[in-house]
C-alpha cells in the first residue's frame, strides 16, 4: 500500500509533527486490517481496533501538553497569541 | 512480498530513530518516539507476534507518550548542545556497531525452520498446551502457566517500579521559598474548553474500557492477556483525566484505591499460587484448584491474568497520577 | 467473482486517496492546509479500505469488527484533527502564514 | 532474498547503536532515557525476528488454518512481559529526573555535575 508518506513524518513544524503521527496512525490501522487480510486471520483485527483506540489518546495528551505549555510560560513559545 | 514490507518499515524505523536522537527538542522527539512504536508495532504484527504487537499498541503509542510529556511539562523540554565528546562517543558506538555486525554473520537466516531457538522447548510448549491446558493461546499458556514463576518476577517487577514512583514523589519537596507541600496547586481543568474532543472522547471512554475487558478475558483464545488488558483500562482512565481534569479522575479512582490495586493484584498472583501448594501441588501448579486438572488450568490462568491486568493498571495509574500531580517548580 | 472485483476496486482507489493525502501532506505550504490534505487520509482512504476489506470478509464476526474500526476511526480521526488545528490556533499560528520557520521560532 | 536474509539482524545493530549513542553521548537525561527505550526495542526486535519461522502463523491454535507451523511462541512470551516492564522502569526513571530537576534544577548532566563539586 502507499505507505510512502512515511516521509511526511519529517515536516517542518511541531504541529505538523503532531498531525503526522496521527496520520501515522490511521495508516498503521488501516495497514494491519489488511495484513491480517492478507495472513487469512481475521481474529487479529483486535490489534487494530486498539489502535484506533488508543492513538487517540497520545495525540489528545500532546494536545494538553500543548495547552498547559500555551498557558503556563510564554517564555518558551517565542509567538504567543 | 511481506518480507520487503518488512524491510521498508524497518528502513523507516532507521530513520526515525536517527531523527529522534539528532533533534533537539524534546518535546517533536517525543512525537517520534510514538511514531517509532507504531512501526515497531507493525513489524511486531508481521512478525507473527499479535500478542507483543497489542502490548507495544496499548503501551506504546499511548501511555509511553503521555508519561514522557508528562516528565517533559515538569523539567523543560529543550535540550542544550555540547559538543564535549561526540567525537569519542561515535567512534565507541561506530565500533560496536562493526562488531555486532560482524557477530550477525554467524546468525542463522531469518525465518529459517532450523535455528537453534526452534529446537529446545518451543516445540514441547507447542505441542503440550493442547492436552494440557487445551486454551488457543499458547502465549498465554507459556506466559500465565509453564512458565508462571517468570511472569510472576516480572508482576513483582513492575509492582517494585510502582512503588518507588510513589515513594520519589511522596516526599515533601524541601524548598527555601514557596509554600511547602502543595501538591496539587494548579487545578488542571483539562481539555474542558475544547467542546468536540470532550465529547468524543466521553463517548469512546465506555467503549475503551470495554474492550479492555474483552482483551482481558479473551486473552486465552485471542492475543491478549492481562498485560495488555491493564494499560487499555489504564488508558482509558487516562483519558478521562485529560479530559476532565486531574482533581476529577482522583475523584473517581482515588490515589489509596490505586495503591490498594497495585498490591491487591500482585497479591492475587501469589495467593494462587499459594493456593495450589496448600492444595497439595507446587507453587503456581494450577492442576489442583479443581477437580479436572484442565478446569483447574482455566481457572488459574484466568485469576493470574487478572491479577496481572489488576497490578498493572494500578501501577500505570498512578505513575500517570504521580507525574500530573506534580507542578513545575 | 463480481464481489472480489468490488472489493479490489475499492482498496485500490482507497490507496490512491491515502496517497494523495500524504503527497499534500508533504507538499501543501502551511500546517492548515496540510491538516486538510491529512484529513483525506482519516476519512476517504479509511471508509474506501476498509469496506474493501469488509467485502472480502463476508457477514462475519470480522466484518462487524471493522465496522467497529471504521466507527471509531470516524469518530477519532477528525476530532483530532479539530483539536490540532485549535491547539495551533492557540499557540498563536496564524492561518495565512507560511510556516516555514515556524520550528526556529519555537526553539 | 540471500542478501535480505540477515537485514533484520543489521536493523538490530543500528537501531542499538543509535540508542547507544544516545544514552552516552547525549546529556540531557530525558534524552538518554529514549536513548534506553530505544535500545530496549532493538532488543525486543531481536528477540521476535529470532522468533519468526518461514511460512508460520502467529501462535495461537485455530481450527481451519491450513498451515500447521507456528511460530516460536516463547520469544514472545518474554518481550510481552519486558515491554510491561520496560515501561515500568522507564518511569521510575523519569521519576528520578523529576526529581533531580527539583533538587538541582537541571536535567544537563554538566549542570549536575557542576552543583555536585559546589
Amino acid at each position: 500500500m502507499a505507505l510512502a508518506l512515511g516521509r511526511a513524518l519529517l515536516g517542518p513544524s511541531v504541529y505538523d509533527r503532531v498531525l503526522a503521527a496521527n496520520m501515522f496512525g490511521t495508516k498503521t490501522v488501516l495497514l494491519l486490517s489488511v495484513i491480517a487480510f492478507l495472513y487469512g486471520r481475521p481474529d487479529f483485527l483486535d490489534l487494530a481496533l486498539a489502535y484506533a483506540l488508543i492513538n487517540f489518546i497520545g495525540v489528545l495528551a500532546v494536545l494538553e501538553f500543548i495547552r498547559r505549555r500555551a498557558s503556563n510560560d510564554t517564555a518558551i513559545n517565542g509567538i504567543d497569541p | 512480498m511481506i518480507v520487503l514490507f518488512g524491510v521498508f518499515l524497518l528502513t523507516l524505523m532507521v530513520i526515525t530513530a536517527l531523527a529522534i536522537v539528532r533533534t533537539q527538542h524534546l518535546f517533536v522527539a517525543v512525537i517520534l518516539t510514538g511514531i517509532f512504536s507504531l512501526l515497531m508495532a507493525a513489524n511486531f504484527f508481521l512478525l507473527d507476534a499479535a500478542d507483543v504487537a497489542l502490548t507495544e499498541a496499548a503501551i506504546g503509542a499511548g501511555i509511553s507518550t503521555v508519561l514522557f510529556l508528562g516528565a517533559l511539562a515538569l523539567t523543560g523540554e529543550h535540550e542544550r548542545v555540547s559538543s564535549s565528546n561526540r567525537l569519542l562517543a561515535l567512534s565507541v558506538v561506530a565500533v560496536t556497531t562493526l562488531i555486532v555486525i560482524y557477530a550477525t554473520f554467524d546468525k542463522p537466516h531469518f525465518g529459517d525452520p532450523l535455528a537453534p531457538v526452534h529446537q529446545h522447548v518451543a516445540p514441547w510448549y507447542l505441542e503440550r498446551t493442547p492436552e494440557v491446558i487445551d486454551i488457543p493461546n499458547v502465549v498465554t499458556a507459556v506466559l500465565a502457566s509453564f512458565r508462571g514463576y517468570d511472569t510472576l518476577g516480572e508482576v513483582f517487577v513492575v509492582f517494585t517500579a510502582g512503588i518507588g514512583v510513589l515513594f520519589l514523589f511522596g516526599a515533601r519537596p524541601r524548598r527555601k521559598s514557596g509554600s511547602p507541600g502543595i501538591k496539587v496547586a494548579e487545578p488542571g481543568q483539562g481539555l474542558r474548553h475544547y467542546l468536540i474532543p470532550r465529547v468524543v472522547g466521553r463517548l469512546l471512554i465506555p467503549f475503551i474500557l470495554l474492550f479492555g475487558l474483552y482483551v482481558q478475558f479473551h486473552g486465552d483464545y485471542g492475543p491478549g492477556g492481562g498485560f495488555q488488558a491493564g494499560a487499555i483500562v489504564a488508558a482509558a482512565f487516562i483519558l478521562y483525566a485529560l479530559l476532565e481534569g486531574e482533581a476529577q479522575a482522583l475523584r473517581v479512582l482515588p490515589q489509596r484505591l490505586l495503591t490498594g490495586l497495585i498490591a491487591g493484584g500482585a497479591l492475587l498472583y501469589g495467593a494462587v499460587g499459594v493456593a495450589g501448594m496448600l492444595l497439595g501441588g507446587n507453587f503456581l501448579d494450577y492442576s489442583v484448584l479443581a477437580a479436572d486438572p484442565i478446569t483447574g488450568q482455566h481457572i488459574g490462568i484466568l485469576l493470574i491474568e487478572a491479577g496481572v491486568g489488576i497490578a498493572v493498571t494500578g501501577v500505570l495509574l498512578s505513575v500517570f497520577h504521580a507525574f500530573a500531580g506534580r507542578r513545575r517548580r | 467473482m463480481l464481489l472480489d472485483i468490488a472489493s479490489w476496486a475499492l482498496l485500490s482507489i482507497g490507496g490512491i486517496f491515502v496517497f494523495i493525502g500524504g503527497v499534500g501532506a508533504l507538499r501543501m505550504p502551511n500546517l492548515y492546509t496540510r491538516i486538510h490534505a491529512a484529513s483525506l487520509t482519516d476519512t476517504m482512504g479509511a471508509v474506501l479500505i476498509i469496506v474493501g476489506i469488509m467485502l472480502q470478509a463476508g457477514v462475519s464476526l470480522a466484518a462487524v469488527k471493522l465496522a467497529a474500526i471504521l466507527l471509531f476511526l470516524l469518530l477519532t480521526s477528525p476530532t483530532a484533527s479539530n483539536a490540532l488545528a485549535s491547539a495551533a490556533l492557540l499557540a498563536g499560528l496564524r492561518p495565512g502564514d507560511t510556516v516555514a520557520t515556524h520550528e526556529e521560532q519555537s526553539e | 532474498m540471500e542478501l535480505l536474509g540477515l537485514y533484520h539482524y543489521w536493523v538490530f545493530a543500528v537501531l542499538l547503536m543509535i540508542g547507544f549513542y544516545a544514552v552516552i553521548a547525549k546529556p540531557n537525561l530525558i534524552k538518554k532515557l529514549i536513548g534506553l527505550s530505544i535500545f530496549q526495542s532493538a532488543v525486543f526486535l531481536l528477540y521476535i525476528t529470532m522468533g519468526k519461522v518461514d511460512g508460520g502463523t502467529a501462535p495461537i491454535l485455530q481450527a481451519g488454518i491450513e498451515s500447521p507451523v507456528f511460530s516460536n511462541p516463547l520469544p514472545q512470551v518474554l518481550i510481552l512481559t519486558a515491554i510491561v516492564v520496560g515501561i515500568s522502569t522507564t518511569a521510575l526513571g523519569l521519576g528520578i529526573v523529576i526529581r533531580i530537576k527539583e533538587e538541582y534544577g537541571s536535567i544537563d548532566e554538566h549542570d549536575i555535575q557542576e552543583v555536585d563539586r559546589r
